[in-house]
């Protein structure tokens, strides 16, 4: 051959170069220039806005739910979607709020709460792996049936949850020095999942499932289970995430998280996950979160008239995820 | 500026609350904002537009970052603002609750209306109509808790008085008007001999009145809160009265809590509060009062008449 | 052959980011001609023919229709100017019927209201009364994909055109379905149209076409007329050396060692095939022929559990299996390579790595279960190189390939596995002639090392080149079975077709 | 080839049997097996279940989101969805209304209003088509801004029309004999919709683009173009929608149709329109809407208690779509 080499050499360039060029490839670059870009635009904007107290507070508005946000980008990953985290989460919290209130120890409450809620994901699972049921249908669903669930078990009522034990508080608002709890579980979540689904064999299953069922089946990979894991999964954090909440309101609201399911596959889709699954990542879909997350905050902070509030939230929405699409292509 | 009720130049108070862009918050601002004026104080009107706890919590420790005198908070959850609340006074932020409260936070104050007194004189105006012995029904929005008050309230009131009145329906509508009108269809059909509903809100009342006009049903309809749909409808006879807490009076004397408490040195009572460290201007519950909106007073319900002319932030 | 030229292309150049597909090509289109188009995986065939369509458009040069300069902007317009084209990669809308596919270009075009079906399928009937016995009523995802490939000729077929494309479209069509092709191709060459015919297959080439043009790395190497060289001379045209043995040797007499790899006793699923029973042995090549739609494909991925409610036993090197599922089988060391690459063979949306190690992605991690990207890495990198594969770079998406090189990465996903057993389905479909010798090579090498391999071709002279017996299928049922001497294209066709009396394996008890 | 008929005889057999066997055959005689158990059930249960005005309230309760379903299934089937449909709805009622309370003739604020909503149609049909975004997020972002506008024409409040002239009302409110005008337009929309999807070669087109896009390129149909009039067609017709129930409430309500979309799009799937384009029915999405209206009729009918309704009609959900996989299954 004169010119061409068939096959490339594995690059193995100066490290130092690779490692800005491999940023600049990752497809989670344009999203985090984008978020820097408000950070820039928002600390002239306002004093407040670089404070310790203020970014404390920007993230606690979206650490729990981005635990959900995780089981939702393993989900979508592998082709399913759920549009009930909204209301399981809830649930987590009123059935742990009411085991609490009828004796049971707290942690104990919890665990089991947080097994009632796998079972409601293995119960999807069952419904859209082996019956053969949409993800959309099954999980509205469940969505309602869940919600019903917490106001039977409330009345409607919030459950005071005043005399949890400081001990099990502690999770939802103490600090480690200035760190709160939920930070920190928060990233403990999102590190360990973001570094298993780039690397295990397992999670790397999900996107071949996703990515073309029928060769996944092909390959061996048992794709029902797949499906049926990760939708029990995204439930299971669902269930961890209402039990943060209620530690940390120290009370149960069955009408807790509603529409909490379009925010969270919002910051999936907006951190590169496809609703067609075989794409996404961790990382992309918590930067879609904190993305939502700052706008929301800042047009707050600034005191924007709540009529105009809606429409630059939507509007710079919209204007970040064409310009990531951009700078997407541009680097493609 | 001890021993003076004059605010220092720049002090400023925020009224906080979810779902902000609901038009109930209006009058109350409007109130708020005309206390503050007269003592010389800023306001500012914020919280979050969205029907969600995490995000209104953030909005309230944002607002807390700017070191505000004082914050009348309309909190969506009680225990969840417990922290926050005190973690805000003490920092030196003063914190009252109005239309909700979180009691067992260290706000000093509470101004709301008496959900209870609605019930009740919605019941005894249904009875001096309808007699004793009539079939009525209620619409609900169950989790929002002024709302299930009304509705609870007047159930245990007419169970406890007039129990020969029948509840033929009960049903949840979350102030969607389709829903309701939905429900009320049923409700009529079901119950030919129904006499008398009790909704909580104005947007449900908005479908129920259309379903029962559709109808051509006799039923007898008084609902809470006001839009200018169900006024409408009140001076064409459709809907027998509403009941309106007073907003005005709830955002003016919400600010009076606040800024009391931001004030509290010009006052030393006879009581431990000083020396145990409280703020002495404890005050446990103030009722705003409600109007009876009838066809005679509706005029003076218009909130896009009220408002021409005024500055809704 | 007219001498007028219909399609004139200069200079033309493209490329995908730094993969330059094509250099400088220049090509001339006669009217009336059957041209051919040669050249390995990746040579830009396809490329140029996306850019006469419209689907792409090329970085610099000159398209002249009828001596006019154009610019192609998209399908449609390639439509309106009368270039038909039937792709590599099937493109069917699989929720509709077979009769709207064939006419959606007509549907597209028409200014009628309304919806003819009747007329559709009534035309569709007419088509297919040529080509095969598809029902146009049935939805295109109900079709297997050799069916699916005869839609899309169908479909080509009604276009009403001056430049038809046809590219590979023979890939999966076995020797009848093709000579009807090329019959009805002729037809409409002494009509005038012109056509640009695309293919591995040499034989079809200088059977049916006029002149060969020859692509190289993006480069147009040159067009001769067919009658003027020998395949000998395109095929070192295309790979810049000779090839002299298209196919390894075979196993001899004294080689075989009687040791049995495969025993199947009694399959039947109860729709597709009954009463399945053959053994292979070790270091011989199986073969399976049928005509489309006989249930070979079935009857191979009922054995590894993929599809079906099978009955019947199965012996892996001695041993009765009892599988549960697909999993399983490959568990055993029983492996399918799917005849159906962009449906089920490869993930085109993910990297050449982790389509190459999808069958066992275990092997590239390490002991907790983590994949080693360098391991990855040189897995492919060595595969690969085996199968001369041409790529960029190995985390580029399949997408990105030209579809014999697919092939071949669906292909060293089989392999990476070193499986006792694989069951290969089309295996050189769409690969080019240098590849494909690799690949027999590859075959007969694992043969002898011991690893049971059946293969599945539509292409004759590949089974009867490769393989040491071949056992013909006809309705889902063992018609026979040839091997040495007997083992003829008419044999075989024979066999196929259900006109001649079984031979070999027993004759099936009639039903 | 001696023995084999290669071309099939079509069933040519008694018409009869083919009307029963059609009827059979369609996708649609699950889900109307299913709703007419119900019915059967209900009129056991209830005396008033069967009666002309019940029949009446429960159709009109669906009637005017059933012209957003008609929309939505079209734009499902094209490949794309449509989350803002009840912004956009409610910004319907309200940008006519305001042009309304300005002095405009109520025709001619209507039809400005409708156009408004086609345009918004446009914009999202640009950002999918033309930018590349997904139909999901591009949404998202218009549901928020289009709430937005609702707050902002309206400060919040709701615009009361009890000045709308009565033939203007009439639209909303009159009958013709004992049919509500609603219905008829209904009825009207349905039909002309279901006859075009299943008949016209333009419509066709829509299938074609929904089932493989790139299949329906290389036969030289403008799939763009497809998928942006589709787009553009689903908020035209919320934008009807709105006009309709602003004649019919006689107000305009800046909150109105919170959560619509999953409504619509549940409808839609539930009769049989696929997530991923390319298949679904305008009859099969009405019986869709017919299901879910008549399952919460029927509860409030009944009186249920409202702490068991959500469980009791997500259970039905559940059980109905199942058994109508069942059925199809069966079928095939
Ligand atoms: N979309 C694309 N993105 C990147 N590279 C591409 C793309 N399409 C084609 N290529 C590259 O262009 C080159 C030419 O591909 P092309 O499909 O034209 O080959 P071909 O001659 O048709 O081969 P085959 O015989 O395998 O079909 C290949 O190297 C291929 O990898
Ligand atoms: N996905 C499918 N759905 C329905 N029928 C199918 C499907 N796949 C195959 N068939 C049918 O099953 C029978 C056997 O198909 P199979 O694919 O095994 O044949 P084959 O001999 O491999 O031929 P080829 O692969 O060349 O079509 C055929 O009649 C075919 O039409
Ligand atoms: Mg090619
Ligand atoms: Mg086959």
């Amino acid at each position: 051959m004169d010119h061409t080499v068939n096959m490339p050499t594995t690059a193995k360039a100066d490290p130092s170069v690779s490692l800005v060029k491999r940023l600049l490839k990752m497809r989670e670059t344009g999203l985090i220039l984008i978020i820097l870009a408000l950070f820039i635009g928002m600390s002239f904007a306002s004093p407040y806005f670089l404070t310790w107290v203020n970014i404390r507070a920007m993230t606690m508005a979206f650490a729990v739910e981005g635990i959900v946000v995780v089981g939702m980008t393993v989900l979508l990953i592998s082709g399913g979607i759920d549009l009930s985290v909204g209301s399981v989460t809830a649930l987590s919290m009123v059935i742990a709020g009411w085991l609490f209130l009828s004796g049971i120890d707290p942690w104990l409450a919890s665990g089991l709460s947080i097994l009632a809620c796998t079972a409601i994901g293995a119960f999807m699972g069952f419904f859209t792996t082996r019956i053969g049921l949409h993800h959309f249908i099954v999980s509205l669903a469940v969505m309602v049936i869940a919600r019903g669930a917490c106001l039977l078990g409330t009345g409607g009522r919030p459950l005071g949850l005043y005399t949890l034990p400081p001990e099990f508080k502690f999770i939802g608002q103490g600090s480690i020095g200035p760190i709160p709890i939920v930070i920190v579980m928060f990233f403990v979540v999102v590190i360990a999942f973001d570094f298993m689904l780039r690397r295990t064999t397992m999670f790397r299953k999900v996107f071949y499932t996703g990515s073309n069922e029928k060769a996944a089946a092909y390959s061996g990979i048992r794709t029902k289970k797949v499906v049926f894991l990760t939708t029990t999964l995204c439930s299971a954090l669902c269930g961890v995430a209402g039990i943060i909440y209620m530690a940390r309101f120290g009370s149960a609201q069955p009408t807790f998280g509603l529409g909490m399911e379009l925010n969270v596959i919002a910051a999936a889709v907006i951190g590169g996950a496809s609703l067609k699954g075989g794409s996404g990542s961790i990382f992309g879909a918590i930067l879609g979160a904190v993305l939502l997350s700052v706008v929301s905050s800042s047009l707050a902070l600034l005191d924007v008239s709540v009529y105009w509030q809606d429409i630059i939230r939507g509007s710079i929405l919209l204007t970040a995820v064409t310009v990531d699409h951009y700078l997407n292509k541009s680097r493609g | 500026q001890a021993d003076t009720l004059k605010c220092a130049p720049g002090e400023t108070y925020i009224m906080n609350v979810m779902v902000s862009g609901h038009p109930y918050w209006i009058p109350v601002y409007q109130g708020f904002k005309q206390a503050a004026e007269a003592f010389g104080c800023e306001t500012v009107f914020s919280g979050t537009p969205d029907y969600d706890i995490t995000k209104q919590i953030a909005s309230f420790e944002q607002d807390l970052v700017k070191s505000p005198a004082g914050v009348l908070l309309h909190p969506m959850q009680a225990d969840p603002f417990i922290e926050p609340i005190n973690r805000a006074i003490d920092n030196g932020t003063q914190v009252a609750t109005f239309a909700a409260d979180s009691p067992n936070s260290k706000r000093t104050g509470y101004v709301t209306s008496d959900n209870l007194a609605e019930a009740k004189f919605a019941a005894e105006e249904f009875v001096a109509a309808l007699g004793e012995e009539f079939e009525f029904a209620v619409l609900e929005n169950p989790g929002q808790s002024n709302h299930d008050l009304r509705v609870t309230a007047f159930l245990d009131y007419m169970a406890a008085h007039y129990p020969k009145a029948k509840l033929v329906g009960r049903q949840a509508t979350n102030q969607d008007s389709n829903a309701a009108y939905r429900a009320t269809a049923s409700i009529v059909q079901a119950n030919p001999e129904l006499d008398a509903m009790w909704i909580p809100e104005a947007g449900s009342a908005e479908g129920a009145v259309a379903a029962v006009l559709e109808a051509k049903a006799k039923v007898m309809i008084m609902h809470a809160d006001i839009t200018p749909t169900t006024l409408e409808h009140i001076k064409a006879g459709n809907i027998h009265a509403a009941l309106n807490p007073n907003q005005g009076m709830q955002g003016f004397m919400g600010f009076m809590a606040t800024f009391l408490a931001a004030h509290s040195d010009v006052f030393d009572p006879f009581n431990d509060y000083k020396v145990s460290g409280y703020n002495p201007m404890q005050i446990p519950f103030v009722d705003n009062g409600f109007s009876v909106i009838t066809k005679e007073n509706a005029d003076s319900f218009d909130l896009n008449v009220y408002m021409a002319g005024r500055n809704p932030s | 052959m007219a001498g007028d030229v219909i399609l004139e292309i200069s200079d033309l150049s493209k490329s995908f980011g730094p993969v330059r597909a094509l250099r400088g090509v220049n090509f001339e289109l006669h009217r009336g001609e059957i041209h051919a188009l040669a050249g390995e995986n990746g040579a830009g065939k396809s490329t140029l023919m996306n850019i006469i369509d419209g689907i792409l458009q090329p970085d610099r040069g000159e398209i002249r229709l009828d001596g006019e300069l154009v610019r192609i902007a998209s399908p449609a317009a390639a439509q309106k100017m009368g270039i038909g084209f039937v792709h590599q990669e099937i493109a069917l809308c699989p929720d509709v019927s077979v009769a709207e596919n064939i006419f959606m270009a007509t549907t597209n075009a028409s200014r009628s209201f309304l919806m003819d079906y009747k007329g559709l399928e009534r035309r569709a009937r007419e088509v297919f009364a040529q080509l095969s016995d598809i029902d146009p009523a049935v939805l295109v995802r109900d079709l297997s994909i050799s069916n699916q490939q005869l839609v899309e000729i169908a479909k080509a077929l009604t276009l009403e055109c001056r430049v038809l494309i046809l590219d590979e479209p023979t890939a999966a069509l076995t020797e009848a379905e093709a000579q009807v092709l090329f019959r009805i191709m002729r037809r409409l060459a002494d009509q005038g149209i012109s056509i640009i015919y695309i293919s591995h297959r040499m034989v079809e080439i200088f059977d049916n076409c006029d002149r060969v043009s020859v692509f190289r790395d993006g480069r147009h190497v040159s067009t001769r007329t067919v009658a003027d060289i020998t395949p000998g001379d395109v095929v070192a045209a295309m790979v810049g050396r000779e090839i002299s043995d298209l196919y390894p040797e075979k196993l001899r007499e004294s080689e075989r060692s009687r040791r049995e790899v495969l025993r199947v006793e009694n399959l039947s699923e109860v729709k597709r095939f009954r009463d399945v029973s053959f053994t292979l042995e070790e270091g011989e090549i199986l073969g399976i022929a049928g005509l489309i739609g006989a249930g070979r494909s079935e009857i191979v991925k009922g054995i590894c559990r993929l599809e079906g409610e099978v009955t019947g036993e199965v012996w892996l090197q001695g041993e009765k299996l009892s599988l549960r599922d697909y999993q399983d089988s490959i568990e055993a060391g029983m492996v399918y390579l799917s005849e159906d690459r962009k449906g089920d063979g490869v993930f085109l949306d993910m990297s050449i790595t982790a389509n190459v190690s999808a069958l066992k992605p275990e092997q590239v991690a390490n002991a907790l279960g983590l994949i080693q990207t360098r391991r990855e890495e040189e897995q492919a990198g060595t595969l690969g190189r085996k199968l001369n594969l041409k790529c960029g770079r190995l985390q580029d998406p399949v997408s990105s390939l030209s579809g014999g090189n697919q092939q071949k990465v669906a292909l060293a996903k089989m392999l990476s596995v070193n499986p006792r057993l694989i069951f290969l389905d089309e295996p050189t479909r769409g690969v080019d002639v240098g590849a494909k010798v690799e690949i027999h090579r590859i075959l007969r090498d694992l043969a002898r090392d011991g690893v049971g391999i059946v293969v599945i071709s539509s292409e004759l002279p590949e089974l009867i080149g490769i393989c040491d017996r071949v056992m013909v299928i006809h309705e889902g049922r063992i018609r026979g079975e040839v091997s040495g001497a007997e083992m003829t294209e008419e044999n075989i066709m024979h066999l196929a077709s259900g006109t001649t009396r079984a031979t070999g394996a027993a004759p099936q008890a009639a039903k």
